[in-house]
């Protein structure tokens, strides 16, 4: 599913964000990508969805290198990943149900069938009364949820997760991740990007740590530490 | 792209304009104003540009006969077979004598066979005949001795118009730039105002022409918008003015308005729709790059 | 508030500009158009003014004296004493004979002896003379026949200067309405772009007047911007224009470009400032309320 | 410091999202306020800096009614108070060394000692690295320490953060959290919204619980649930 080699990301002001990073996710894994503040997890994450071009190395998701898609299939590539960002993204001028529908309409999804899939995500997050609410009314958690709902709108092959639960009492973030796995079970590969210590270390999937940009641990039923 | 997602474009190009209303009202505003000058300017100039047609039917041409010349007749005949001549009116001595003589108030300057003034001829014009060339082609006529027109007063009459009219096109011709670079800056910071929106549509999956179609008709619709208030305030303002002016001063013909509608409908359209489109166009393109 | 606060003000405007350089760029293009239509109206109105004070000089009333009439020299000086007449010639009716013998092409009319014509002043008016009032006074002038001037071109020529400049002056109201609002709306949207900005800033503690101030000041200079590259513009382009028509038609006398320098820089700058801090004071207002 | 009596809040859409809230919380006093997501925490810190007003009963911050405010002291309300906000609002056009200082021009604090702190701040957070560089060049976890040292320099006397460690490794929040107890050993009172379980839990402070918008739990050295 993912496959880099040496991938480098040097932003513009010089930050060496990822160094060298070589890794391979297949499909239908379920990976968490962990790493203190500032350690690139973000940045791969982008990559991924080619929000930014390698400096150096070699990134390709579904078989495709990223560095040389071409502008429309950058936006096909897209539709086939589901990304839950950290800042959530949300239209601010689009009601939860829009902002949730969008990603169907791009894909020129029936109405009807758009109907039905959004609110079948809203309930499975918990949100099916703030449909017709603009997300400057939503708690930061409902955000995020919302989030999160466009995210698997549409099924995708992929889904990256970045920080899901950073907004979420403890309660809701488990209820979020035993979707995060039903989703996973139905063949969906998922990279999160999370702190949550207490999560990662229950949930023993495969963990991914990185630490200024470069590759510390690749452990397969891992914990958030390496103690753990 | 199926048929109906151009349906989803049109609703989401109207739910972008209503819920950035206040931004929409500004945009609407400005190149409303902006087309409202090109609409000025363009009835200044149709209406000198007429006003200049009908000027030209009141010049005369005065040609004077030799004296005791026989072929009156056959010389008018000639002279209203020039090019440019509407028509000619037959002036016998008797009758400028009688004009010159109430001129200086000396009623018996003349007698009937004491009378040294020449027969003449006054000729009409049609609207922009060559007042120079007629006059050259008159005096050849056998028989003519000479033609005079208001020579100084028809220069002036032609340059002013000119001059006005030239002043009017030059004046046409900004505005129309103007009114170009308004409406794409204009939407330009519409634009700006909504460029996390794109880079999030992008984000998200959607082609370019995805993305653009919406802020396309929104331009558009924001161009028509400043066109049809442009519209409306040019053809009532051009109403009141032709009731009040002809209460007045009667004799400034202005075109009636039935005259002037239609060109101000289609140039204000064009403009306001296509450089709305432009500008859209133009603005979305850098922040498609995502 | 402190002085040194003023300091940081300034340079939080200059920041704001910078930062959010492609938008400052097209409010300055729309409010340069703007003022620039303002402009080119102003110059056009002064010019016809000056143009229309010219013509005045052109015109003359000729003042026909009763035959034989012997005090010549006491109505000459009772008619350079009207007011509103800048100077008299005297036309003998020897000369007058002489010009009508020409003209009818006729050289042997009159004898000394046998002269019906009358003698004749020319008078010649200073600017802005009432022509109907002088001509009346005239008429009235012990020994005088009759006055005449060339009423339907006086009458064409003051009801032409005077249509130019009500158009000039209503398309010069028109205008600054428009560049009022034309700029109002530019920076509205400008301030629409940013109005988070104005919100965060409200939440950490800042004062309206502290909010205020920079979008003021970068309202004004937005307009200031505005209005220096319009006055370049005109002022470059008008003393093309002089040139240009200086070459080919040297009778249409343009104001030195020294005369509308001051006024133009004047109104430009005053527009663009004052309507640059009234469009941020207006756009901010509502934002404010955090 | 903070007294509320049946405090309600009412959005103008309908949703209750604090509802007859009755509590006070003394000068120095560190508070964990806790609940589910939209619970009405975030409503709450929006009430105190007077963003949003009370629909009905009594909210006082330094013995001052939040509803009787005039404009401009409102403004200076805000500037004894520190927020750590949720989405943390950073000005997109400064950078973030103005982001922070910008809370001290705002009292017009002399040039030299804004440098001095600005800096100090940017150090106890660990960004003084990052002070030339705008907030969208930054990792999520180094925007929401960029929002802590903006709250923090002026030295309010009242520090309100939302979820202040959603984005941070646990490493890093401990490093946070003992600035912020550090903070309140200096005698500033510090009500903190938060999801992190862990936290509150070793922390033993005064926990307030809220759940659709009403007091459910006020313990003073509490858990962040009942049983803990
Ligand atoms: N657009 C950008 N331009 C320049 N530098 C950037 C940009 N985005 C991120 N960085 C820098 O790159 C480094 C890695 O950032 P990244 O967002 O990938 O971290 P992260 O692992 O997601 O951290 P967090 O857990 O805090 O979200 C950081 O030092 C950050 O400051
Ligand atoms: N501006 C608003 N307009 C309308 N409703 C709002 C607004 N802000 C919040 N709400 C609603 O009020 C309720 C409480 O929201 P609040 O943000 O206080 O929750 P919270 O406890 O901070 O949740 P979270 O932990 O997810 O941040 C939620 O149901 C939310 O949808
Ligand atoms: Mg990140
Ligand atoms: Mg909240």
């Amino acid at each position: 599913m993912i496959l880099t080699k040496d991938l480098t990301k040097i932003y513009s002001n010089g930050v060496v964000a990822l160094e060298q990073l070589s890794l391979s996710v297949e499909k239908g894994e379920f990976v968490f990508l962990v790493g203190p503040s500032g350690a690139g997890k973000t940045t791969f994450l982008n990559l991924i969805i080619r929000r930014e071009l390698p400096t150096a190395g070699l990134l390709s998701v579904n078989q495709k290198n990223i560095a040389s898609l071409k502008k429309d299939e950058i936006a096909f590539l897209r539709r086939s990943i589901g990304v839950i960002f950290q800042d959530y993204k949300l239209l601010p001028h689009k009601t939860v149900y829009e902002n949730i529908s969008f990603a169907l309409e791009v894909i020129e999804t029936g109405i009807k069938e758009i109907k039905q899939r959004v609110y079948s995500v809203l309930e499975l997050v918990g949100l099916l009364n703030k449909s017709n609410v603009f997300p400057s009314e939503l708690s930061g958690g409902e955000q995020q949820r919302v989030c999160l709902a466009r995210a698997i709108v549409n099924r995708p092959l992929l889904l990256l997760a970045d920080e899901p639960t950073g907004n979420l009492d403890p309660d809701t973030s488990w209820e979020i991740m035993e979707l995060l796995r039903e989703i996973n079970k139905r063949g969906t590969t998922i990279l999160m990007a999370t702190h949550n210590k207490e999560i990662v270390d229950k949930l023993r999937k495969r963990v991914i740590a990185l630490d200024h940009g470069k590759l510390i641990r690749d452990t397969l039923r891992g914990g958030y530490t390496i103690e753990a | 792209m199926k048929p109906r997602t151009f349906l989803y474009f049109f609703r989401e190009a109207f739910r972008g304009l209503v819920r950035n209303s206040l931004m929409s009202l500004a945009a609407i505003g400005i190149i409303t104003i902006a087309l409202l000058l090109f609409g000025l300017f363009y009835l200044f100039t149709v209406n000198l540009q007429h006003l200049g047609d009908l000027a030209w039917d009141k010049i005369e041409i005065r040609v004077f006969l030799e004296q005791n010349v026989e072929q009156v007749e056959e010389i008018g005949t000639k002279l209203a077979a020039l090019p440019g001549v509407k028509s000619i009116k037959f002036i016998p001595k008797q009758e400028g004598a009688a004009a010159l003589e109430k001129l200086l108030g000396n009623k018996n300057l003349f007698t009937e066979e004491d009378n040294p003034l020449p027969h003449c001829f006054n000729l009409s014009l049609t609207e922009g005949a060559n007042i120079d060339e007629i006059s050259r082609l008159a005096s050849k006529v056998p028989g003519v001795e000479e033609v005079v027109f208001g020579q100084a007063f028809v220069k002036f009459l032609k340059i002013a118009i000119r001059i006005g009219l030239i002043v009017g096109m030059v004046f046409l011709l900004l505005t129309v730039c103007a009114v170009l670079y308004i409406v794409i800056n204009t939407i330009q910071l519409t634009v700006y105002a909504r460029r996390k929106e794109i880079e999030i549509m992008k984000l998200v999956g959607a082609t370019d022409a995805f993305v653009r179609w919406p802020f396309l008709l929104e331009g558009m619709v924001l161009g028509l918008g400043g066109a049809a208030l442009a519209l409306i305030l040019l053809t009532e303002g051009y109403t009141i003015l032709i009731r009040k002016l002809s209460a007045y001063h009667n004799f400034i013909p202005l075109l009636p308005r039935a005259q002037v509608n239609s060109p101000l409908i289609i140039f204000l359209f064009t403009m306001g729709i296509c450089f709305g489109a432009i500008g859209s166009l133009f603005s979305i393109k850098r922040y498609l790059k995502v």
